[in-house]
This record gives structure tokens, C-alpha cells and sequence, in this order.
């Protein structure tokens, strides 16, 4: 069977979709740590109740209206938790914002049973993207095809965002050095603020968009966590392109380990992570040299 | 909810106080569950149906239920803690629950050991009642391998000859599908390909349906649960598998709790299970109707699970039992007709004997519903090594 | 004693020390001077091992450590003071020197006793702290005591260690006249066996302690020589001080 | 650097007596507790020292644990051993494993070593979870607890166990405190405050930190093979980094890097989970807020907390003097 051209084409689509769901995830995380040196343990949560929202506002509003409408909660979400802990704990340090964050899964956890319940909720896949297509003599899901084309549109945005805008030379400024950035007379709280509503935006984003693939459940936040931050740790923390590269490897890794080296899949990608880890400590491709 | 070391010092002076008015009629139950974890609402379903079915037989039994709460966190070294604080420290009379096989493994010896009887309301591994059965070990749920056996002759006649199953790996996963296999090609079928998804790893099962895919089987035979059932029923509806590759299944896979999250993508999945909400008899109607007045819910079959442990109990002190002792002996013994049909006890293993009920999801008038298509005649489980000694206390 | 043969290390296309050799007898007191960006602070780096050279050798005692990491050569005897005080803050000044002292015997990986109780570091820090002024100070607390005191104790943990070299970056760096007057009476206090090579901007000081003198400019080496040559040279004055006049 | 306090001696001292006196009045589920608070002590005390004193903040000291209590009871059960050989082994398993993690990880610091440290812990997670061997996610019956019979103890006896424990968790403290006060001790607490300096004073830094490590991770592996002793069922859960996560919580709530503090801590959370526990099933966000606050207050847990209180209430000579002098 591993012989036919077809089933590579559909692991490789399997390995792209798993990919760029990471990318979604991962990039905010990243970004907000290069900037603010914050590590958000959360960031899992807000992934959680994106879905959570959309998941809700699919039965009133349809699927779009969640797709929408999540992205902008989880951000107000991050708004709220930005003035409450994030901001007070900027300069912690590390143990401190780990140890906050951590606490916060745990509040997140319960708090979505609270209110949503402890069973699993799903939601369909909207009319539009049901069925599947036939692409290189496969038929794939339309659905997974979308979250594949909506991860690269993303990092397409984010990738002119950075190169050509102004706040997006900002960024880059602040990232490199953050008390150059605030000599050059750029207001980095107001930066700070917005790359982390942005990124939690995102992460509301990936929920919404893996809530018709996956069940909505309470601990799917910490689930995802582990990944997302095996993700950034291979990219490199703070770097866009290292949140790509770490997605990707992960994804396929994950995909083809998983059908290939069944006995050894989930230990492989811990193992590829080790290996980087000995070899480069900051990652592959560190927001800084 | 729980006792607690308050409650449970608070308990101790006003039992005493209350000794002498409450006497040996009293049964002390301890309940085993998990209340938070991935399994929070299968107990919760069985915590609530065993009230009812308290409610429901023992008023009139002239016994007083006294219930101690535990939460197991589906851990099985907390559920061994909590187990021993329920015999040594509240004294129980017997307990109740158990849904992971981890726990059930965990706590065996323990049980055993003390004399205590259990009465397993859901954890369905086959060895509890085969190699390290205990005559204080009744099973009033189901094993996996007795859901999964009766599928394997089932399909054939169906004219399924070529199969590839899919289940997570681990124990429950591997005993469900074994159970099945051997049926199957017994029955001679052909199993032509196996995938094992990491157990709760696993979020995306592409890369398996993938390979069932090009397998070229008839069919495929899945076993999963829970959160994992909603993903795996859904993407292998989006991958457009159903129509050349109908999907079967051990019945949790589209479980009465589950089913309006997999939404349209469970329609016409086949499985079989020994509670099905729509069975036709007048037990299970009054059963659904005083669940639903409940609990607002359609019942599940951790519901039945539930509600019947607490039938098999009151059944048990109905007969005579008042104690450690006489419950481990009595409960073995009962036998009723419930809303699963005719239940009754297996003596050499202790496990319970039942009919299985095919079914598929159809869409109905508010939803989807189960459309039972045959009830596959009660049978017991192989012995399996279990060598039942007689209760010694 | 300690002796580096063109040693050469560029950072992308710029050359920061251009093939430097230098050669300290044992006992010698040699100051570098250099206009900032000269590369002095890169040669030291160099010297204890915490950049690689592109190209050259350093020999410590007659054996080539250019490959040794930082911890070995210092165990062969080779210590230095920091330009930024490098301490640790948290903990007495006697800690800090007998931290130093310890690790400096090898006591510093000791499972069984506590090298801060052993007589021989107890000495070391008594000695030390004689020697550097720290006496009366030795159980305050780092965070809390002077710049100045901090000063004296960066050069005590580097004798703590008991080199036969000790590399000083501008010691005086941020004290005052009144403090720096002292600092030269404490460099000339130290053991006439020790070999010194200071890192200096401070003209007076360098005529004051050293025995010779190397002046760098733009990583070469562009005079070496006896203070009294290096005063009346018009070459110095010319590349060296016209510079600093500028700094 | 690590000193005894008086205010610490007396602790240390109120909580021996104490413990020990509980250990004769308490029922069977207070020594129960008793020893899961002896068990999450030894962690935290093991925790406390790479990453109170040495700044090495590890996420995958749970995972140790978990290492060393897998390792005694697959030695027990499957290789037949003893209970003290099969301990020293898992010890030993632990203590080499924390080695080579330490080694690696010696060239990252702050967020790097945490995520470093994560990664690790779950790949022994992964590892026991899918290996057969280890019995999956059902983990692992059949731990022995130590035969004292030859001198009269019984330790399936609770009364006895939790005894054991306790007088372990001393065992853990004097080891924790020795080293703290040894040559590896002293070169811990200075790489924690400057790293480079001690390289330049001539330490092997990774192999100062790995040691470090190794002795921790033995520790965590100790606390591992009682685990396994007390409820002689074992499942892959111990491994989890939340586990790791909830040690980490445990010392910040005791006061880092006191040594002493973390057993308070250990007290308070094993106490506060179960208080909770009994009046909500969601304990969990509750004990989340506590860290929260706990994190937010900026005091170094109970015993930081109440040292900042002493030390404001006395004048400080020393410094005083030391400022005078500048």
C-alpha cells in the first residue's frame, strides 16, 4: 500500500493540514515570546475556548458566524487577561509567567466545564466545504483543504505584514532589541498589547477552524499545548520563519511517523526534539543570531 | 458531595450517635467514579441512574442506603487510595462504579482482598471476570470482549468478508478488536489490515483512514470512545468513506452521549452494544421516561449500567443480605429483566449475561436515533482461567 | 609565564586584533593601553579562552593553551577581573572569595564536606582579603556595599584563585581619583611574583605600576616598550593620545 | 547561601515532632494523606535544590519520579528483586537519567531549560505510556513495600509506613542540605547568581550542573519508588509534566529556595486538595487561582513571606556598616 503514489499525496495533505493548524497556534505564541519574552502555558486554553465559542455560536449564527465571531472573543479574552496578569508580569521572569499561566490551564479547564459541560461537543463542517475534492488523483476534504489554504493565507498576511508595514518594522525592531525600539520613540506597551491580542486572535482562529475536524472538548487546550510548544522550541523562539519550519517537521513527522513507525511514533518527535535542542539550544531558526 | 475529613469526623460522631436507632439495617455504599477527568460525564450518567434506580427499587426494601462519594480522576493510584479509604475508613458495605479498566485493575487486589464487594458498573476488561475474577467481583456492565464477539458472525451473514479495524492502543482497544477478529475470521471473514492510533494522542486520524483506504476492504471495524469517537466518526465521514467502505463498530462508537456531537456523519454507522436508548420493551420505556423527568437526558448505557447496579443491590438485600459477607454472595445470584432485557449472573465468572443489540443511527424526527436491526441471543463469556473460590468471609 | 604569537580574530570582515604578540616574563607588570575599539577587551577574551582566535597560539607556562576551554586554563593558573563587576550579588564577600578559592583548589565539585570550612580556603580568603582591603567588609552582602568595595573585590576573586597570571580590565573603570589612588597602592602591594597585565585607559596608573607597556590601535600592536620610552614617544602621542583626547 | 536559621531549625523541628506525633493519632485515610504529603516532600525538597539554589527550573522532575517508580516495581515484579535492592536500582536509573539531562540541557538557561527540561519529561511520559512492558495506560501492579519483619516492623501496617516516609523525607532533607553545603553545593548556588565568572574561576560548569541534576533527579527517584510503595499500583500519569508543574506550584507556595519551605508546601497542597476536593469537583480551578495569587503576591512563598516579615522588624547592621564605608 505504501507503494501507491495516491497514498503519498493524501499523507502529505494529512501532514500539510496538521501543519498549518500548528502554524496558527504556534505563530502567535512565538511572536508574543520573541516580543515580550512572556511564555503564555495557556495559549492551549484560548485554543480551547475558541473552539468552545465557535462551537456555541455555530447552532445560533451558523458555522461563519463562529469562524467570525471566535477569533474576536478569545482576543477580548487576551485583552482581559493582558490587564489582569500578563502585563504586571512582564519582567518576572520566566518561572513566574510559567507558573501563572499554568494556574490559569487549570482555571481555564474547569471554568470551560462549568459552562459548557464535561461532554464533547462537534460541529459540522459548513455546506460550502463539505465533500471531498479530487486533487492529484485523490479525494481529500474540502474542509481540510480550506484550513490548509486559510494556515498559508495566514502566514502570507503576517509574513507582508512584517516586511512591509510599519508596525510590522516595528515588530521586528522590538524583537531584536525592545529598548532600541522604545528609543526610537515607538510606544511598546501599545505594541505589546497588540501583538497579544493578535496572537491570541489567532489561536481563537485555530479553534474555531479544528472544531469541525476534532470534538470540542475540555482538556483539548492542553492537548494541543505539548505540540505547540515542541513546535516553537524546534523553530526557535520569537521567529516567524521558526514557526513555520517547526510546524512543518512537526506535522509531517507526526503524520508519517505515526503510519510508518506506529511503535515508535510519539517518541520520535520527543527524540527530534532532543537532538535540536543538543545541537542548536535556541532552536533552528532563532528570531535572533 | 464527598465525604470529606471533616465530614468524614463529622459523620463519625453522628453515626455513633445514631447507632443504636440505625442498626444492621443500614447498607453502607461506596461509590467509585470519576466526577472529574476525561470520563467526568460517563460518571456523572451512572451516578445519576443509580439514584434513580435506588429511588426506584428500594424504597420498599426496609433498608437504608447511606452513599459515600469518591472521585476517581480516571487515575488508577487515586482510585486504589480512595477504594482503601472506602473500606478501611468509612467502613462501606459495598461499592459501586469503577468506569476505567485501569482503575478496576488497580483496586482488584485490594478488593480482594478485604472481602469487599464490588459491583463493576462499567470497566469492561475481560480479566476481571477471567483470570483475576474474585467472588467479590460482580460485573453488572459488560465485558468488551462480549459486545465485540457476537459482531464477527453478524457480519459474515451480512456478506462482510474483508475487514480492517482501527482502535487506540491500549488494553480495552486491543481486547474489543481481538474479540472481534476472532469471531470474524472464525466466522471466515479476512481481516486485511489493522492500524492502533496512540491512545489519547491522537486527534487526527487522516493518516489511518488513509491506509483502511487503500486496504481495498469491505468494511471497517472501529473501536473508540469518548472525545475520539466524535473526531473519528466525523473525519471518516469527511474523508467520504462511508459510501464504498460502510463503518462497523463496537457500539460506544456512536453511544447515545455522543451521537448529536458526530451530527449527520454518524448516520448509518452499524454497531452492537447491550443498551440501546430505542429498545422496545415496557422496562426501558419507564426507564427513559422517569431518566429523562431526571436528569432532562436520554439515557446512556453507562445510564443502564448505573441504574441497574443499583437494582442488583437492592435485589441482593431483598434476598437477605445485610452485609460484607452476604452481599459478596448474594449479589452473584440475582437475576431480572431490565431494560436491557433479561440480565442474569454468570457464576463461574461472575460477569454478567446479556443480550447484544445490533443497531444503527438513522436520522429521526428530533435527531438522530438507534434503529435496532437484530438482538444477538445472550451468551456467556469463556471461562478464561477464572477459578471462582467461594466468598471466605 | 604567558606569551600570545600573532594572534588574529575578526568579527565578520573586521579585523579586531591583527596578528598580537606578546611575550610577559614571570613577575611582570605590563598595561595595555588603547584608544576604545582598539581591541584590547577582545585580546583578553582571547587570552582566557572565552573567544576563539581565527589564527596564532597563546602559551601558558611554556604549553600552547589556544585550545584549552575557559575553566581548564584557568585551573593552569590564569585569572582575570571584569571591566563590569561580575560578582555574586547575593552572597558576603566572604562567600565570594571563598567560592573563588574553592572552585580555584578544585573543591568546587566536593560532595562530602564544605569547602568554606576548610583551612586552606579560610586562609586564601583571609589572605585575599588583606590584600585587596576587603577586611572589615568580608560579611556584607555584595548588593550592599560600595562601588568601590566592589571593585576591590573583582580583583580579589581573581587572586583567590592563587594565579601565576591574573588579567585586570580597566580595575579603575567608574571609581574616582581618590579611589583610583588606592587601587595603585593595592597593584603595587600585590606579590612581586605575580605576573600582571592590566587593561588601562588611565594614563598616570600605567606609568605609576607597570614595567612595560604595549599600546594597541585598530588590533595592532604599535608599541611595546619601558614607560620611560613610552612617554617620550611622539608615535604614542600622535596615534594614542590624539585619540583619547577625542574618547 | 544555604545556611540552618534558627527561624528554620524550628520549623524543621515543630514539623518532625509534629508529623511524627500525628503519625499515633490520626485514622487510617490521615496517614494515608500523611504519606502522600512525605512523598510530594521528598519531590519538592529534590526540586528545591536545582531550581531554588541553582536556578535550574526542571519540568521533568515528575517524570524522574515516575522513572523511579516504574523502574522499582518492574525490578520487583518482573526481575524478582528485593524491595532494597530494587530501590537502589531505581535510584541509581533515576539519578543517571537526571545526569544525562542535565548534561544536555547545561547550556540552556531560563526558558530554554524549562521548555528543554518539558521535553525530556514527556518523552519518558511517551515512552512508558506506549511500551507494552510498562502495561500502557493501565499501568502497573505489584510494587512490594519493604520486609522489616526482621526487626518488627510491618510496613503494610499504614501506621508504620507513614513512619517510614517520614523518617525518608528526613533522609531527603539531610541529603538536600548536605550538598547544599558541599563544594558542589556552594558552585550550585554561584552559577545560579553567575555563571561565566565560575567558569572563569576554573569550573567544569555542565558537569556541576549535571551532578546537581543527578543527585535531584535521585531524590525525585526515591520519592518515586515510595510512591510506588504506598499505593503499589503505578500508572504512565506520575510521568506527566503536570505533575512536574504541580512540584514547581508546590515549592513557589512553600518559598523557593529555603529548602524548608517546599515541605510546608508540600502540607498546605496535599491538605488544601483534599479539602477542595470534598466540596467541588472543580478543585482544580481553585487551586489555580491560589497559585495565581500565590505567583501575583511576589512574596517567596510562606517561609519567604514570613523571613521578609522578621527581617523588616530588625535593623541590618551589616549593611548599614557596608554603606558607611562607601
Amino acid at each position: 500500500m505504501t507503494a501507491d503514489l495516491g497514498f503519498w499525496v493524501l499523507q502529505m495533505l494529512n501532514a500539510l493540514q496538521l501543519s498549518m493548524l500548528l502554524f496558527l497556534l504556534s505563530v502567535g505564541l512565538t511572536v508574543i515570546f520573541g516580543l515580550m519574552h512572556f511564555v503564555n502555558l495557556a495559549h492551549g486554553s484560548l485554543y480551547a475556548f475558541g473552539a468552545y465559542v465557535a462551537a456555541s455560536l455555530a447552532g445560533v449564527l451558523g458555522y461563519w458566524g463562529g469562524f467570525f465571531l471566535a477569533p474576536l472573543a478569545v482576543a477580548a479574552m487576551g485583552a482581559a487577561l493582558y490587564f489582569t496578569l500578563i502585563r504586571s508580569q512582564r519582567r518576572a521572569g520566566p518561572m513566574a509567567q510559567v507558573l501563572i499561566t499554568f494556574g490559569l490551564i487549570f482555571v481555564a479547564v474547569d471554568a470551560t466545564r462549568l459552562v459548557w459541560g464535561d461532554l464533547p461537543i462537534g460541529i459540522a463542517v459548513p455546506a460550502v466545504f463539505e465533500g471531498q475534492l479530487s486533487l492529484l488523483g485523490v479525494e481529500y476534504p474540502i474542509y481540510r483543504l480550506f484550513i490548509i489554504t486559510l494556515g498559508l493565507a495566514v502566514l502570507g498576511v503576517l509574513t507582508l505584514i512584517l516586511s512591509r508595514t510599519q508596525i510590522g518594522a516595528m515588530i521586528r525592531a522590538g524583537v531584536d532589541n525592545d529598548q532600541m525600539a522604545a528609543c526610537l520613540g515607538i510606544n511598546v506597551e501599545r505594541m505589546f498589547f497588540l501583538v497579544f491580542v493578535v496572537g491570541c486572535a489567532l489561536a481563537g482562529l485555530a479553534g474555531a477552524v479544528a472544531a469541525p475536524v476534532l470534538s470540542v472538548t475540555p482538556d483539548m487546550g492542553l492537548q494541543i499545548l505539548i505540540p505547540t510548544l515542541i513546535v516553537i522550541v524546534i523553530g526557535g523562539l520569537g521567529s516567524l520563519k521558526g514557526a513555520v519550519a517547526g510546524s512543518l517537521i512537526f506535522g509531517f513527522v507526526q503524520t508519517f511517523g505515526a503510519v510508518l513507525l506506529p511503535t515508535l511514533s510519539s517518541v520520535l518527535i520527543y527524540a527530534l526534539l532532543a537532538a535540536v535542542l543538543v545541537a542548536r539550544p535556541q532552536g533552528l531558526l532563532p528570531a535572533k543570531g | 458531595m464527598k465525604s470529606t475529613i471533616k465530614a468524614a469526623l463529622a459523620g463519625l460522631v453522628t453515626s455513633t450517635a445514631m447507632l443504636t436507632a440505625a442498626q444492621a439495617e443500614d447498607i453502607k455504599v461506596g461509590i467509585l467514579l470519576p466526577y472529574s477527568g476525561v470520563y467526568a460525564a460517563l460518571g456523572q450518567d451512572i451516578d445519576d441512574a443509580f439514584a434513580l434506580g435506588l429511588e426506584t427499587y428500594g424504597t420498599d426494601s426496609g433498608v437504608t442506603f447511606e452513599i459515600v462519594r469518591e472521585d476517581t480522576e480516571v487515575k488508577p493510584p487515586v482510585g486504589l487510595a480512595k477504594t482503601k479509604k472506602l473500606i478501611l475508613q468509612d467502613e462501606v458495605d459495598v461499592m459501586v462504579g469503577v468506569v476505567s479498566s485501569g482503575v478496576l485493575g488497580a483496586i482488584r487486589d485490594t478488593v480482594d482482598g478485604a472481602g469487599v464487594p464490588l459491583i463493576v458498573a462499567n470497566a469492561g476488561n475481560d480479566e476481571a471476570t477471567g483470570e483475576a475474577c474474585s467472588p467479590y467481583i460482580t460485573r453488572i456492565s459488560f465485558s468488551n470482549q462480549q459486545v465485540n464477539r457476537p459482531m464477527g458472525q453478524w457480519m459474515v451473514d451480512q456478506g462482510v468478508k474483508k475487514v480492517f479495524t482501527i482502535a487506540p492502543d491500549y488494553a480495552a482497544g486491543r481486547q474489543m478488536i481481538d474479540a472481534f477478529t476472532t469471531a470474524f475470521t472464525a466466522a471466515g471473514g479476512e481481516v486485511v489490515g489493522q492500524e492502533w492510533p496512540a491512545f489519547q494522542k491522537t486527534q487526527d486520524f487522516g493518516p489511518f483512514l488513509a491506509n483502511a483506504k487503500a486496504s481495498g476492504a469491505d468494511a471497517v471495524y472501529v473501536f473508540f470512545a469518548g472525545g475520539e469517537a466524535i473526531s473519528f466518526v466525523k473525519q471518516y465521514d469527511s474523508f467520504g468513506m462511508k459510501a464504498e467502505m460502510p463503518l462497523y463498530g463496537s457500539g460506544f462508537l456512536t453511544s447515545a452521549l455522543y451521537v448529536e456531537a458526530q451530527g449527520p456523519a454518524a448516520e448509518g454507522v452499524i454497531t452492537a452494544l447491550h443498551y440501546v436508548p430505542t429498545l422496545d420493551n415496557p422496562e426501558n420505556a419507564a426507564f427513559v421516561a422517569a431518566f429523562k423527568a431526571k436528569t432532562g437526558r436520554i439515557p446512556s448505557e453507562y445510564a443502564v449500567q448505573g441504574y441497574d447496579s443499583a437494582r442488583a443491590l437492592v435485589e441482593a438485600v431483598k434476598a437477605g443480605a445485610t452485609d460484607r459477607a452476604t452481599l459478596a454472595t448474594a449479589l452473584p445470584k440475582v437475576a431480572f429483566t431490565g431494560p436491557r432485557g433479561d440480565l442474569k449472573m454468570d457464576p463461574a465468572t461472575n460477569n454478567v449475561v446479556q443480550p447484544i443489540h445490533v443497531y444503527e443511527t438513522v436520522a429521526g424526527p428530533d435527531g438522530l436515533t438507534q434503529k435496532v436491526l437484530a438482538t444477538l441471543p445472550a451468551e456467556a463469556d469463556p471461562v478464561n482461567g477464572c477459578a471462582m473460590p467461594a466468598a471466605t468471609n | 609565564m604567558l606569551e600570545t604569537r600573532n594572534l588574529t580574530k575578526s568579527f565578520g570582515p573586521i579585523q579586531v586584533t591583527k596578528s598580537v604578540s606578546l611575550k610577559l616574563e614571570k613577575g611582570e607588570r605590563r598595561v595595555i593601553l588603547g584608544p576604545n575599539g582598539a581591541g584590547k577587551t577582545t585580546l583578553f577574551n582571547q587570552l582566557v579562552g572565552e573567544i576563539i582566535p581565527n589564527a596564532g597560539s597563546i602559551h601558558l607556562d611554556g604549553a600552547d593553551v589556544t585550545a584549552l576551554r575557559v575553566a581548564d586554563r584557568a585551573r593552569r593558573g590564569l585569572s582575570r577581573s571584569y571591566q563590569k563587576n561580575t560578582l555574586f550579588d547575593a552572597l558576603t564577600i566572604r562567600e565570594n572569595l571563598g567560592l573563588a578559592a574553592a572552585v580555584a583548589l578544585g573543591k568546587g565539585q566536593g560532595l562530602w564536606s564544605d569547602p568554606l570550612q576548610s583551612p586552606e580556603v579560610r586562609e586564601t580568603v583571609r589572605e585575599v582579603a588583606a590584600l585587596v582591603d576587603l577586611a572589615p567588609n568580608l560579611d556584607a552582602t555584595v548588593s550592599a556595599v560600595s562601588y568601590g568595595i566592589r571593585r576591590q573585590l573583582e580583583v580579589g576573586i581573581a587572586l583567590a584563585t592563587r594565579p601565576k597570571v591574573i588579567l585586570m580590565d580597566e580595575p579603575t573603570s567608574g571609581v574616582g581619583p581618590e579611589m583610583s589612588k588606592g587601587f595603585h597602592r593595592l597593584l603595587k602591594s600585590l606579590p612581586r611574583e605575580l605576573t600582571i597585565l592590566i587593561i588601562e585607559h588611565d594614563m598616570d596608573l600605567a606609568f605609576d605600576v607597570a614595567d612595560t607597556i604595549t599600546v594597541l590601535n585598530y588590533g595592532e600592536v604599535v608599541f611595546d616598550g619601558l614607560p620611560e620610552a613610552a612617554k617620550g614617544s611622539q608615535l604614542l602621542k600622535d596615534i594614542y593620545l590624539g585619540a583619547w583626547e577625542d574618547a | 547561601m544555604f545556611q540552618h536559621t534558627p527561624l528554620r531549625l524550628t520549623t524543621l523541628a515543630l514539623l518532625a515532632a509534629g508529623s511524627l506525633a500525628y503519625t499515633f493519632a490520626a485514622g487510617f485515610f490521615g496517614l494515608e494523606i500523611l504519606a502522600e504529603i512525605a512523598i510530594l516532600a521528598i519531590l519538592v525538597i529534590a526540586l528545591d535544590l536545582v531550581a531554588g539554589f541553582g536556578g535550574m527550573v526542571s519540568l521533568c522532575h515528575g517524570a524522574l519520579l515516575g522513572v523511579g517508580a516504574y523502574a522499582f516495581t518492574v525490578a520487583a515484579t518482573e526481575a524478582g528483586l528485593s524491595a532494597a535492592p530494587a530501590m537502589a536500582l531505581a535510584i541509581a536509573l533515576s539519578a543517571a537519567l537526571a545526569f544525562a539531562i542535565g548534561a544536555v540541557c547545561a547550556r540552556s538557561t531560563g526558558i530554554y531549560f524549562i521548555m528543554a527540561t518539558l521535553a525530556f519529561g514527556q518523552m519518558g511520559y511517551s515512552f512508558v505510556f506506549q511500551s507494552p512492558l510498562f502495561g500502557g495506560d493501565d499501568g502497573l501492579a505489584g510494587a512490594p513495600r519493604p520486609d522489616l519483619g526482621a526487626i518488627g516492623i510491618d510496613l503494610t501496617d499504614s501506621r508504620a509506613f507513614a513512619i517510614y516516609a517520614i523518617l525518608l523525607v528526613a533522609v531527603t532533607y539531610l541529603v538536600a542540605a548536605a550538598t547544599l553545603r558541599s563544594g558542589l553545593g556552594r558552585s550550585l548556588v554561584g552559577l545560579h547568581h553567575n555563571e561565566k565568572r565560575l567558569r572563569a574561576l576554573g569550573l567544569t560548569v555542565w558537569r556541576a550542573k549535571a551532578t546537581a541534576f543527578a543527585i535531584s533527579g535521585a531524590l525525585a527517584g526515591l520519592a518515586g519508588c515510595l510512591a510506588a510503595q504506598h499505593t503499589q499500583y503505578i500508572s504512565p500519569g506520575l510521568l506527566s509534566w503536570t505533575v512536574s508543574g504541580e512540584a514547581l506550584v508546590v515549592v513557589i507556595l512553600g518559598g523557593l529556595g529555603t529548602l524548608v519551605g517546599p515541605i510546608l508546601g508540600a502540607i498546605l497542597f496535599v491538605v488544601l486538595k483534599h479539602e477542595i476536593s470534598a466540596l467541588t469537583p472543580y478543585w482544580h480551578a481553585i487551586v489555580g487561582l491560589i497559585l495565581i495569587a500565590v505567583v501575583m503576591s511576589r512574596a517567596n512563598g510562606v517561609v519567604g513571606f514570613v523571613e521578609a516579615r522578621l527581617a523588616t522588624r530588625k535593623p541590618q547592621p551589616l549593611v548599614k556598616e557596608a554603606k558607611a564605608d562607601a
